[in-house]
């Protein structure tokens, strides 16, 4: 089972992951992810819109996908919207299996995915008072690719 | 009737984040109604002139330009995303 | 950096990780490892022997041989020894980098050579009285080769 | 006078997880060392039986076979490490 959720609030990854273990024993190695928002000279903000009907459910198509590939692996996915400031955590992946490298491979795809799959679009807020809508990287499609 | 929904810049330059209309009956592909889409102003004709930077869903599903039509009742239209 | 840690205590992930990205802004993924100690049926206990003289070097030596291979990645390592439980956490790779890649890389690298190159020796206590030392793993060779 | 030390299950057969000795002149590699230490005792022997379960470092760095021995310090023999 790997749980998927979509939030605005911080989420706090150490809480994520010990929940994520609690009353199992099967587990001989955990991963977790976490994306940040860089601090690139000038920056003031990025800020996620997401298709709120959509990107939930494409998230937990997402993690569906990923427990077939993946069935010894258990985990829990979560992606933040709205305004963030440099330094904030955007995404959570936390995978957890008996083997490290399920849990890697699974945490690696499940990030993959949510780059090209999951419906959110960034935009920068500059210093300088512009804004820009954040472009997909062609090297994010190659790596969802791989799989 | 059917509702359009637009994100991100697509959102910005069409002027609206959705709109109601009624799909012409010979509009069956999404193709087709991109190409109807944008001569309804110049803004939906600015957002959707590259078309190479659209994505489409069809009722919360990805689509491509080929993907038939059957009386969708929502469709979204948007840039590659850039979650994660 | 990828700094590395000997010790018997406990660590806390959570706590090492904000450590690691704390005062830098350019660092936009971060991969926390955790090794644990499965509790397979019967399992008493797993006791860490080490290299006293050794163990910590090579483990510094594996981690300045990442820093050379990701250059922008930073991290920490943290291998524990003695007697632990199931459950337990064993070890701790946390890495951060720009992109997300790279932290994932620069994890696996470090995890697969800790696995084969740091001098530690694990030992199972079964619930019926009987030890044993748990034999390499020719996965676990092949996982470093690939580097 | 060299320190020889011994880890996990090659220290429970040897019996002991250390020892002084002085090394003889003619033994001048790795390999040679191990043939000559499978002389000491039945522990000796037994540890140090089956060649391909035995890892060596000299000085703290690993070696192998062939690798030369100049006036080492410390030589440690140990099972295949099983850490991480």
């Amino acid at each position: 089972m790997i749980a998927a959720r979509l939030q605005s609030e911080p989420f706090d990854s150490a809480i994520v992951q010990a929940a994520l273990l609690a009353g199992r024993t099967d587990l001989g190695a955990a991963v977790a992810f976490t994306g940040l928002v860089r601090a690139d000279e000038g920056l003031v903000a990025l800020t996620l819109e997401h298709y709120p009907a959509m990107t939930l459910a494409q998230m937990q198509a997402i993690a569906a996908d990923a427990a077939v590939r993946w069935p010894n692996t258990i985990g829990t996915i979560i992606h933040r919207h709205g305004r963030l400031l440099p330094g904030d955590s955007i995404v959570l992946v936390v995978t957890a299996s008996p083997h490290r490298a399920h849990a890697f491979a699974a945490a690696q795809f499940l990030m993959d995915w949510l780059k090209t799959k999951a419906p959110f679009w960034k935009r920068e807020e500059w210093a300088d008072g512009t804004t820009r809508w954040v472009e997909a990287k062609g090297i994010d499609d190659a790596a969802a690719e791989r799989w | 009737m059917m509702q359009l929904l637009y994100f991100a810049w697509v959102r910005e330059m069409v002027g609206t984040d959705s709109e109601t209309i009624t799909l012409p009956a010979d509009i069956t592909t999404v193709a087709a109604l991109l190409d109807w889409l944008a001569t309804r102003s110049p803004g939906h004709a600015a957002a959707l002139a590259d078309r190479s930077r659209i994505r489409i869903a069809v009722d919360q599903g990805f689509a491509t330009p080929a993907t038939p039509l059957n009386n969708p009742r929502e469709i979204a239209i948007f840039p590659p995303v850039t979650g994660g």
